[in-house]
């Protein structure tokens, strides 16, 4: 996927094979995305959240950047949705639709949202009409490149993050947790 | 075009390999058990010792009435199966069996892909469980997502004691760089990884979210049919893959006499020992109970895991 | 490959996340929209750390430490939401709103007598079919019956 | 040990023994008496040895740096010369007779252990006072002195006398306090240090900036802490704290700091004439108006009161006119004889169950049943009086002799008006000293029924000792009542004691209310002084110069005869008072007595006679008493006199009510006039708040909303405009 569209000038008429299906699974994700926050059956926006992350992880691949992508699938995939499933469940969510899964904030948040959508757009498109991407030559996110990276230059913030989830473990421990009495 | 025959055709070799590979280990689950515990087991379907046994159980699946319960997510419901078995079919792909590519795909990060997606199976269970509006079976979903989510981690961490050894996460090039006395070297790790293995795949004696004298069948109870049949089969396919992986990282693969003209039958053998294993475990211990499950996997497993890898990363320094 | 592509998704993936965040009442639901924004926000740091070719791949790191923060804030947001939950037999946060300023007129903020609304509506969120049996909802449950 | 370390030792030991008795006097009551005595007992042998090695040697100093302070360091010096060694025994006799005298006189006290840890505390300040050569450790002794009476005159905080008096005197010598510690660190800026005998050589060597300011601030200090004219005023009601402690304060600690502290300044005083003078007519004023109120005086203890104000002048006098060593002889002399003066009085308190001359004059058998007391007290009258032998007459001889010598212009520095002004003022307070004092012996120790019939002394415990002993030979006490003001009216035989309190008035038996005798350890404290008293002035006026500054102390010829004679007037005056005036006596029955039991401590009886005295007599200075031979004596002057010379009516136009309408207008300027722009202050910044507090609605969402559509905007406005 990393060995494509060699040679020929860049253009937005002649899109390239990695162009297409990057663009078709982004529409995907888009989609899956817009089922999360829309659609009124709860488990079903965690699954449509899956779809969306898995997207994600399949863009990423397009991108080169194989490592984060797995790592998109184990953590995300894998763990978060998981506890955000369990999340629902233990709060009792309903089979079928919920008839107030949406606030009374919704014609506002969908004003911000689309006006937000529309600057950013436009901003992006604005900024990076002739920008392109060159996939070709070295494997930029393969484990070799990310761990040499990761553990040469960002060694400290990676070991502050250690931290980090130590104490949110402990957090989340101690949050839970059921008094004894 | 040949590049995409020779995919073509490994991934054809694949797929034969997750529809027989699992039938095998079923029979012999059927033929071991009956033995160990002093009994026949089915002898008639087939002939020779009922052989085709499976096959007659296949039929049979085929030929039961799908049922969906009234109040159940009719699509969650019906899409969970193919979720808890799609993972297993993915992992055979990179799982290696003999040298010089003798692989479904040769990835970069072999290792991590295969710990990643296997992890994503626990969302079937999750799935079914929620979905079939049964109180059983979503205590089961629930019980066999916290085993999962527990068990994940010694496995990855005896895995990553292992591609710290090989300094690569791909599956090929750590056998390749595998060595006769890693074995010992990495014992402990691949016995945490195996038993956190079984967990994962809620076998005997971690079958506590399925385990019929508490909750019938966990989160399975409501299925039927084929789909009961697919789930059955993801539990044949992950012993198939874990016994695989076990074989891969731990076993040295396809080394062995004579590795340049049968290692792929060292593999086989290898995993097919260690599928014996799985199911005389299953014969003889006992369930742990729900907490003695979650105890075992954080204070028994994990440091033992941990201790592995520092294990590692004192030898790795001390031989570079 | 066009950057722009990279780059419009990720700002429209990031405001449906918006979007989500401001419009879901159930606190799990607004979670799930704020990991939208993060992956968001990754796809853009992993475009451009592709298109810089940076050689310290600052944008992968950075993105493996969101995805890290991202683990940690799932569990402890969850594990908020859970403790408010139990303690409110709901978890809409349009509901929690303690820190209202009190009206002049009524007697007190909306979560001091537990509201017989709110326990209707606790009701009603239960499934029909009594999906859990944990304690935390048998502890609703009976706080409703009680005040029933 | 060395001088020094035995000198520190003398005030550090009441000191520790005064915070043992505050630690101990709870949980150790078996503890608390030895722990009061003991330490004071000790200090005062201490001070003896002390005295005894110092002698009349070179004056000792030494010194250890206590603080090191920006501008002028802070010493803990020890200055020991004839001065502070003999002041300081005289302290230590004193005090440990009161520490005695106080074991018996207060047995069943409850508040007991707090009363003698602050009479040690007492003790303990004013040794360091005495010992210490730094002036800053000097005021550290003065305040404790100033709270510590405040603590002891209040003893009797049940009694509405006793609280107002506390809070008097605390008030008073503040009042004086605060110009004395501005003169401090004015003394000390001038000459650069705190020491004393720096100080000293800065005053000899001219190098004092305003020596009159100073010396005038100092003086305000003195003037209150000595209770001299016009800050004496809290002195004379002070007699509402128990007996000892008057005695304390007056005969050694309290008010000899005053005169001490100038003694030992003298040069700073010298250094300015204005000082002198104003020291001179102070000492006169308040000579000359101390003994004419005195002489009015119903309560005896104010009678002492007022004149110790008087001998306190004299010493003042002695100071002024530059004769410091005449003014610590009559101070030592005058606190041997003023504290048996006090613990006679006590005693004679005790046995006749009130403080009223009046009454007393009218007690047959009071000076039977308290002989060591009555003759104790004649004693030490006779001292007052400056009659020779007793040793105030030598001292007494000593400060006119410097005064004479200082009007003669043979005193440097002094003028000679100065030295006119106090002879003269002394000479006439010698008559009138001498008068009151053979007025109070003659009301409170001479039986009223001399020369009436024998019948009298068996009539006398039929009719129950607590009652006027007039009531048998007046039958008819009820027609001539127009002496009585008190609520009380005159008692006969029958409702034995119609004091104040209720219990008593009913008593059916007689016996309980007589009051014999004595405690035998009283009477002994009361000898044991008395013996100073006789002999301390006659036995060392020719050595103490050498312990001075030299200066003869012998009694002048001139001044004896006219001092001696005016004060043999005097006491004629007064017993001829007294003869004219004993018809009146024996006719018109007055007072009451107190009626707690017999066998009730001392210290219950004169708490019950302060508290009924005002009640009973009117005034407390004054019983509207016929029979007063000062009465006589005084005529149109005695109301005033009697009164203070409402001195404290004065003192209320003056301070009171000014700093009263201060306080009332600073309150209504605060309530009224600032609240109100205050309360507009607040008012729209809540007007504001509860505009805005509306937007605070608790929904999450709503805020991010806003947030994020404030941040679409600007991104929008960046965006175009950049």
């Amino acid at each position: 996927m990393n060995a494509l569209a060699a040679g020929h000038h860049p253009g937005f008429l002649s899109p390239t094979g990695v162009e297409i299906t990057f663009v078709l699974v982004g529409l995907a994700t888009l989609g899956a995305a817009v089922l999360t926050v829309s659609t009124r059956q709860l488990v079903h926006a965690a699954l449509w959240l899956v779809v969306a992350l898995g997207g994600l992880a399949v863009e990423y691949l397009l991108l080169t950047a194989e490592f984060i992508a797995w790592v998109q699938v184990l953590i995300y995939v894998g763990s978060v949705v998981v506890l955000l499933l369990f999340g629902l469940m233990l709060t009792k969510a309903p089979i079928g639709r919920s008839p107030d899964a949406d606030s009374g904030n919704r014609p506002v948040a969908l004003g911000v949202a689309v006006a937000a959508a529309a600057t950013l757009v436009w901003v992006v498109v604005d900024a990076f009409r002739t920008t392109w991407i060159d996939l070709h030559g070295v494997v930029q996110g393969s484990s070799r490149a990310t761990g040499v990276s990761l553990f040469r230059h960002w060694v400290l913030p990676f070991e502050a993050l250690s931290v980090l989830l130590l104490a949110a473990l402990v957090g989340a421990i101690v949050l839970s947790r059921r008094e004894e009495k | 075009m040949n590049g995409t025959i020779d995919v073509l055709l490994r991934l054809l070799g694949v797929l034969v390999v997750f529809l027989v590979f699992p039938l095998l280990v079923g029979q012999t689950e059927h033929k071991v058990m009956a033995h160990m515990q002093g009994r026949l087991g089915p002898m008639y379907a087939g002939g020779f010792h009922g052989w085709a046994q499976l096959v007659a159980d296949g039929v049979k699946f085929a030929q039961k009435e799908d049922v969906v319960p009234a109040d159940a997510d009719r699509t969650v419901f019906q899409l969970a199966p193919a979720v808890a078995l799609l993972p297993y079919l993915l992992v055979l792909v990179a799982i290696p069996v003999g040298p010089h590519g003798f692989v479904g795909q040769n990835l970069d990060a072999g290792l991590f892909f295969v710990l990643a997606v296997m992890g994503v199976g626990v969302l079937g269970s999750l799935m079914a469980g929620w979905a079939s509006s049964n109180k059983y079976s979503l205590l089961g979903g629930l019980r066999t997502a916290a085993q999962l989510m527990a068990y994940e981690l010694p496995m990855l961490l005896a895995a990553a004691s292992v591609a710290m050894a090989a300094g690569t996460l791909s599956l090929p090039g750590i056998v390749g760089a595998y060595h006769w006395w890693w074995t010992p070297w990495q014992l402990v790790g691949g016995v945490v990884f195996f038993t956190a293995g079984l967990a994962e795949l809620q076998r005997p004696p971690f079958d506590m979210p399925v385990a019929d004298s508490e909750i019938i069948f966990g989160a399975y109870t409501e299925y039927t049919g084929l789909r009961f049949a697919l789930f059955l089969l993801a539990e044949y396919a992950g012993i198939v893959v874990l016994c695989g992986l076990t074989t891969v990282l731990f076993l040295g693969g396809w080394h062995g006499p004579w590795a340049g003209g049968v290692g792929w039958l060292w593999t086989l053998a290898k995993t097919a020992l260690l599928a014996f294993v799985v199911i005389w475990l299953r014969v003889s211990y006992p369930r742990l109970r729900e907490d003695q499950l979650q105890k075992f996997a954080w204070t028994v497993l994990i440091p033992l895991a941990l201790a592995q890898i520092a294990l590692t990363g004192v030898v790795k320094v001390v031989t570079s | 490959m066009h950057l722009a592509y990279p780059a419009v998704l990720a700002s429209l993936l990031f405001c449906v996340g918006v979007y989500g965040v401001l419009a879901r009442r159930n606190a799990i639901l607004v979670l799930m929209s704020v990991e939208l924004m993060l992956n968001a926000v990754n796809l853009n740091l992993v475009a451009f750390d592709v298109w810089l070719r940076d050689t310290l791949h600052a944008g992968q790191a950075l993105t493996l430490f969101t995805i890290t923060i991202a683990a940690a804030e799932i569990g402890l947001g969850l594990a908020i939401v859970l403790l408010v939950y139990r303690n409110r037999g709901s978890s809409d946060i349009d509901r929690l709103t303690g820190l209202a300023e009190p009206r002049p007129g009524s007697s007190g903020g909306p979560l001091v007598p537990g509201a017989a609304a709110d326990e209707d509506t606790a009701d009603e969120n239960a499934t029909p079919h009594g999906t859990t049996d944990t304690k935390a909802t048998e502890k609703a449950n009976e706080k409703a019956e009680a005040s029933a | 040990m060395t001088l020094t370390a035995l000198a520190a030792l003398v005030p550090l030991l009441p000191f520790l023994g005064g915070a043992a008795g505050l630690l101990l006097g709870r949980r150790a009551p078996g503890f608390v008496r030895p722990v009061a005595v003991l330490p004071t007992a000790t200090a005062f042998v201490l001070a003896a040895i002390v005295a005894a090695r110092q002698g009349t040697g070179a004056p000792t100093d030494a010194a250890h740096r206590l603080a090191t302070t920006g501008s002028i360091p802070i010493d803990l010096a020890l200055h020991l010369d004839g001065f502070s060694v003999l002041i300081a025994l005289l302290v230590g006799l004193v005090a440990t007779c009161v520490q005695l005298y106080s074991l018996s006189y207060l047995r069943d006290d409850p508040r007991y252990p707090s009363y003698a840890a602050l009479v040690s505390l007492f003790t303990a300040a004013m040794l360091l006072v005495v010992y210490t050569g730094d002036l800053m450790v000097l005021l550290v002794g003065w305040e404790i002195m100033g709270i510590c009476s405040y603590f002891l005159v209040g003893h009797y905080w049940e009694t509405e006398p006793a609280r107002t008096a506390s809070l008097k005197a605390f008030l008073v010598t503040k009042l004086g306090d605060v110009p004395f510690l501005i003169g401090v660190f004015a003394l000390a800026t001038d000459a650069g240090t705190f020491r004393i005998s720096g100080i000293l050589d800065a005053a000899a060597h001219g190098r004092l900036q305003h020596p009159t300011v100073t010396a005038l601030l100092l003086l305000a200090g003195v003037a209150g802490k000595s209770a001299q004219f016009p800050l004496h005023t809290w002195l004379p009601d002070a007699m509402a704290g128990p007996t000892p402690v008057s005695a304390l304060i007056h005969a050694a600690t309290m008010v000899a700091a005053g005169i001490y502290l100038v003694a030992r300044l003298l040069p700073v005083f010298t250094a300015s004439t204005a000082a002198l003078a104003v020291l001179a007519a102070m000492a006169a004023v308040t000579m000359i108006g101390s003994a004419l109120a005195a002489l009015a005086q119903d309560d005896i203890k104010r009678v002492l009161a007022y004149s110790t104000i008087g001998q306190l002048a004299y010493m003042a006098g002695a100071l002024a006119v530059g004769n410091r060593d005449a003014a610590v002889f009559h101070l030592l002399s005058h606190g041997a004889f003023k504290a048996l003066l006090f613990l006679a009085a006590g005693a004679l308190i005790q046995v006749a169950g009130t403080n009223s001359l009046a009454a007393m004059s009218r007690m047959d058998d009071l000076a039977r049943r308290a002989p060591d007391a009555r003759w104790t007290l004649a004693i030490g009258l006779a001292a007052l009086a400056a009659l020779p032998p007793f040793s105030g007459f030598f001292s007494k001889e000593s400060v006119l002799r410097a005064a004479e010598h200082a009007a003669n212009g043979d005193t440097a520095h002094v003028p000679s008006a100065v030295g006119w002004t106090v002879l003269i003022a002394g000479l006439l307070t010698a008559f009138l000293t001498a008068t009151y004092a053979a007025r109070l012996f003659l009301l409170a120790g001479v039986p009223p029924l001399i020369g009436r019939p024998a019948a009298a002394p068996a009539a006398g415990p039929a009719a129950g000792p607590g009652e006027p002993a007039a009531a048998e030979p007046s039958p008819a006490p009820q027609p001539k009542p127009s002496a009585e003001q008190g609520p009380v009216p005159p008692a006969d035989p029958a409702p034995a004691a119609p004091g104040p309190d209720p219990s008593g008035a009913p008593d059916p038996d007689p016996d309980p209310g007589i009051r014999t005798g004595v405690p035998p350890l009283m009477t002994g404290v009361l000898w044991v002084l008395a013996v100073p008293t006789i002999a301390f002035g006659g036995l060392t006026y020719r050595s103490l110069p050498d312990w001075f500054d030299g200066l003869s102390l012998g009694p002048a010829l001139v001044t004896s005869v006219l001092s001696t004679g005016l004060a043999l007037v005097g006491v004629l005056a007064a017993w001829a008072a007294w003869q004219a005036t004993a018809a009146a006596r024996r006719s018109v029955p007055i007072g009451a007595v107190v009626a707690v039991p017999a066998d009730a401590e001392p210290e219950l009886v004169e708490a019950e006679a302060i508290e009924s005295h005002e009640e009973i007599y009117g005034d407390i200075g004054a019983a509207d008493d016929p029979g007063d031979p000062g009465r006589l004596l005084l005529g149109p002057l005695h109301r005033p006199a009697a009164h203070g010379f409402h001195l404290d009516a004065v003192y209320t136009a003056l301070f009171v009510r000014p700093v009263l309408a201060a306080a009332s207008l600073v309150r209504f300027l605060d309530r009224d006039v600032v609240e109100t722009y205050v309360q507009g202050a607040g008012a729209v910044p809540r007007l504001l708040g509860a505009a805005v507090r509306r937007a605070q609605t608790g929904n999450v969402q709503t805020y991010l909303s806003a947030l994020l559509a404030g941040a679409v905007v600007l991104a929008v406005l960046v965006a175009v405009g950049g």
